[in-house]
């Protein structure tokens, strides 16, 4: 059982990411967007950053990086990919995901915690959760989700959406704070629950995140 | 466009142009007399760079000189990028403060934000890890619509670049008064942490050595429109020209990495590394050479130039961001320059390292400069005058006794003030918890980061209250040192340390001079007391408007260190019940 | 050797938050009359390309697949001829 | 009622990180041709003004005074005469 996580040129939350799973005991290790190739390992984490500088657009550069083909083919192959902040933005430029994230509704750029509520715990970056909200810090200018209408009706039916937030701060369509595919093996989320697993920092609500992550890549083993 | 074939040695006497680049006459005539020649339009030019008081320091250093700066922790004092002090387990902090007042004024996001990323280099090229920024603002009252422009261009600046670069920004202060209305004040502190076998200086020692250039193509950016001789000499138009930097924090970040795995991978064939800040190629490169007691020769030619027929004035000059200046080990340099090129950053040889003591500039083949290095880096000190302000001899201890007849009121509207008010409005749009370390967010009393893999947590602030000062320099100063000593206490941690932003008006009114050397008085007494030594600074003089100098502003900042994280105080109350004291009286 | 001018902006239905920003702070600075901002993004590309119809194909293919984003965003373009040496940009 | 349409660009001194992170990226993408990418901004806003020279003047004061940054960037726009209710921005 072994997890990537994706370095972008710009990507500034990969060390973060990669301690949070190696505190978890998952057997982790960075590996650059230049690469092509993901079958020796059996999750996908895309971390936060600036990929390329987001200039253009949030991860519309990223999209077209080497390794990006290859998440894909993970993602068609069942293994998890887990995309926060920025990695949600790539997601869904990258087409994993539905919609697009947007500049903030008051634009600019927010860090803060904000609560979050567990719209589906039945999910597996979910199921270790035993309450119904959390507290989770947000860090970006561009979170505000948007999807047309049909889609939303969609990710609302098929109970794709993960979290949404109790306080809306960026203007995001239905609240949403974290989205899946239908088939549940991707996902992605603004919030950054790797900011949020050691008790030194005051907040461990991300814990079982990565408890419910390392559960089902053990189960998927 | 012109060249120094068309500018004649003579033409740069005869007209004077020296003085609009603030040489004085009589520093021309030591130019002239030392090289025992007519100085060429690109030597005068690069004496008025190094000559500045921006480079050189030469009215402020016979104060600075006084600093404490030694204890058993400090490793590395002023006159390198940064202060470094040991903090156990081979493991050392790096940290240092910069003003970025004028360009904040000029152009508010994209002064501070390059202020941001000048700080981070300075960091870096001491082979040290960034692992924060902390900021000290001052502005106008916040009451009118260009307050407003410049404070959410500052804060928005600070916020593009920090956070873009991935390093968060945990602390601060700000302060309202309309003296800072002409002459905001945007200071910023890193913090960054190392091996102590990392430990890199900017030196270039070793004959043939190579001087590599890394990072952004040079532009004319930051090429002072003042003081510039396009009015002159040029037919180019002005407003295609900007004396504003533009910052690319993307850019950065590739420079950041790509340096500290050179330091963790090629220590052995790294002599020196320098970023170029104010004065660009030309201070880092003959200050490198200075320090060395070595000579250094440059082909202009090589550097990498992001426009056409740009002179070797410009190319000097230029304050173009992210830029870095490496000397690597003759023979050993390909290996840096893959290491470079693999993260997509130019990297070439500009020059060579020479015994010879000169400072020598080469240009389509022809020697543009040649002076001795010494001779350059060592402008003229100047003692001058200074005298107490008026003010003070009639200001009595005692003067405001305030008058107190709604307590309620006078609370309400006290902390109605902006400069007492939560400030999380504005830091809100700081990322302060990116690298997953910030044990104590903005708005404790110091910010508070532990060190991943040791138990140990760094505590760092900033503080000046510059009214004291104006009341009193020297006891004001002092306060300002208690102030950031008693913020670092109250999270446990041990202050070890102080960086300083000495934001003054002109050193040339007496009267300013005297706040500087009795603020500076102030800080070195407090700091031996606390045993806090200055590691490392900067100064910002000519802080004024219309003839109205700011409060002398000394921003501290300090650093503390605390041994058991788990043991880190905070803010807020934790249990009801607890006793509440008050210490002190 | 061609020159296109690109001009992206959000698709009607979109909200366009600085858009908004910058009519409430150009109302706050008193200019008066203005009932809709919106801001998009402009681009300048030079490229080669055997004919028109050639750089035309380009043009839409890589704003299609990269300055744009078709959930949110539209655009149209000008393409014109221009010297190969020419500084402006 | 006017339409200005205001094309915002560097000044050719300026770097323009933008413009060289998309070239490379075209370039990455196998768009080979191309020579020069540069990013700007593209308002577009509707106003209310006497005629067509009160329109321009007010154009240029909030374009110089807010839209720009007067350091780094440059611009030029386009007026044009525009129904009140027409759908289109
Ligand atoms: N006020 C000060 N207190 C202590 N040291 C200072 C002060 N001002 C400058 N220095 C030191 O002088 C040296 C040169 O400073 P500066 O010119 O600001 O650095 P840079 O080379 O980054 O431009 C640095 O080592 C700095 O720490």
């Amino acid at each position: 059982m072994k997890a990537a996580v994706i370095r972008f040129p710009g990507s500034n939350c990969d060390f973060d990411m990669l301690y949070a799973l190696q505190d978890f005991g998952i057997d982790a290790e960075i590996l650059s967007a230049d690469n092509n190739d993901l079958n020796d390992f059996d999750a996908v984490f895309l971390p936060g950053g600036f990929a390329y500088g987001d200039y253009l657009r949030t991860g519309a550069i990223a999209k077209f990086s080497p390794i990006m083909a290859a998440v894909i083919q993970a993602a068609n192959d069942g293994k998890l990919v887990v995309g926060v902040c920025n990695g949600f933005q790539i997601l869904t430029e990258a087409g994993l995901l539905p919609g697009q994230l947007q500049v903030n509704k008051i634009p600019g750029f927010i860090c803060e915690d904000v609560e979050l509520l567990i719209e589906n715990p039945n999910t597996a970056f979910t199921n270790a959760y035993e309450t119904e909200s959390i507290m989770i810090p947000i860090a970006h200018g561009e979170g505000n989700y948007y999807a047309d209408d049909a889609t939303l009706a969609q990710l609302e039916d098929n109970h794709q959406i993960v979290f949404r937030y109790a306080q809306n701060p960026n203007g995001s369509a239905h609240d949403i704070a974290g989205i899946m595919n239908e088939r549940g093996n991707v996902f992605g989320m603004m919030p950054h629950p790797e900011r949020a697993v050691d008790a030194v920092t005051g907040n461990v609500d991300g814990q079982p995140f990565f408890k419910s992550i390392l559960s089902e890549i053990i189960a998927g083993d | 466009m012109h060249s120094d074939n068309e500018i004649t040695p003579e033409m740069v006497r005869d007209s004077k142009i020296y003085q609009q680049w603030g040489l004085t006459d009589t520093e021309y005539q030591l130019i002239v007399d030392t090289l025992d020649r007519l100085p060429n339009y690109t030597e005068t030019g690069i004496f008025s760079g190094m000559w500045s008081e921006h480079v050189s320091y030469k009215k402020s250093k016979p104060i600075l000189r006084h600093f404490w700066s030694t204890n058993e922790r400090v490793l590395q004092g002023p006159g390198e990028g940064a202060g470094i002090l040991d903090i156990g387990d081979n493991q050392a902090v790096v940290f240092k403060a910069e003003s970025h007042n004028h360009p904040s004024f000029v152009e508010p996001y994209e002064g501070a934000a390059t202020g941001v990323g000048g700080i981070l280099r300075d960091i870096f090229s001491m082979g040290a890890q960034p692992i924060a920024v902390l900021d000290s603002l001052r502005f106008g009252e916040l009451d009118n619509a260009h307050t407003r422009h410049i404070v959410d261009g500052v804060i928005a600046g600070i916020a593009g670049y920090g956070n873009a670069i991935g390093i968060p920004t945990v602390g601060g202060e700000i302060g309202f008064d309309p003296v800072y209305a002409g002459n905001p004040l945007v200071n910023v502190m890193a913090v960054g942490l190392m091996d102590q076998k990392g430990m890199q200086v900017g030196q270039a020692k070793g004959v043939g050595n190579s001087i590599i250039y890394v990072g952004a193509k040079t532009g004319r950016d930051g090429i002072n429109g003042a003081s510039f001789a396009s009015a002159e000499f040029s037919t180019e138009h002005e407003s295609d020209r900007s004396a504003v930097q533009v910052g690319d924090p993307f850019l950065e970040k590739l420079v950041m990495d790509a340096t500290l795995q050179a330091v963790r991978d090629h220590s052995d064939i790294i002599v020196g590394i320098q970023d170029m800040g104010a004065a660009g190629l030309l201070s880092s490169s003959s200050e490198m050479a200075s320090k060395a007691g070595m000579g250094i020769d440059l082909d202009l030619n090589q550097v990498p130039q992001r426009e056409t027929a740009m002179t070797p004035y410009e190319l000097m000059l230029s304050e173009s961001q992210e830029r870095m200046l490496f000397v690597v080990k003759k023979g050993e340099e390909q290996v840096i320059l893959d290491l470079f090129k693999k993260a997509n950053l130019d990297a070439v040889i500009i020059g060579r390292v020479t015994d010879d003591g000169r400072y020598r500039l080469r240009f389509n083949d022809q020697v543009v400069a040649d002076v001795p290095v010494d001779f350059l880096t060592h402008a003229p000190k100047q003692d001058l005058p200074m005298v107490a302000p008026k003010r003070l001899a009639i200001l009595k201890a005692d003067q405001f006794v305030p008058d107190v007849t709604d307590l309620k009121q006078t609370v309400l509207d006290l902390v109605g003030q902006p400069t007492i008010a939560s400030k999380s409005d504005l830091f809100r749009h700081f990322d302060s918890q990116v690298r997953a370390d910030t044990v104590i967010k903005p708005g404790g009393d110091a910010a508070l980061v532990r060190i991943r893999g040791t138990k140990k947590a760094l505590a760092m602030t900033t503080d000046v209250n510059a009214r004291y000062l104006y009341l009193n320099p020297k006891v004001g100063a002092k306060m300002a040192v208690a102030e950031a000593a008693r913020n670092i206490v109250a999270t446990g941690a041990t202050p070890i340390g102080i960086t300083d932003g000495l934001n003054f008006g002109s050193p040339d009114n007496p009267e300013v001079y005297y706040e500087l050397a009795q603020a500076v008085d102030g800080i070195n007494e407090l700091a031996k007391q606390l045993n806090t030594p200055i590691i490392s600074g900067n100064v910002s003089l000519y802080n004024e408007t219309d003839g109205q100098a700011i409060y002398p502003t000394p921003m501290i900042g300090m650093v503390g260190l605390l041994t058991d994280v788990s043991k880190a105080t905070r803010i807020g109350f934790q249990n009801a019940g607890d006793s509440i004291y008050i210490i002190g009286k | 050797m061609y020159l296109a001018k690109i001009y992206v902006t959000y698709k009607p239905s979109i909200l366009d938050p600085q858009g908004e920003v910058i009519k409430s702070a150009l109302t706050r600075l008193d200019y008066t009359g203005i009932s809709q901002v919106s801001q998009g993004k402009y681009f300048e590309v030079k490229l080669d390309a055997r004919d028109v119809e050639a750089a035309t194909a380009e043009v839409k293919s890589f704003t299609d697949s990269l300055l744009i984003n078709q959930n949110t965003e539209t655009y149209r373009f000008d393409l014109s001829i221009v010297n190969e040496d020419e500084a402006t940009l």
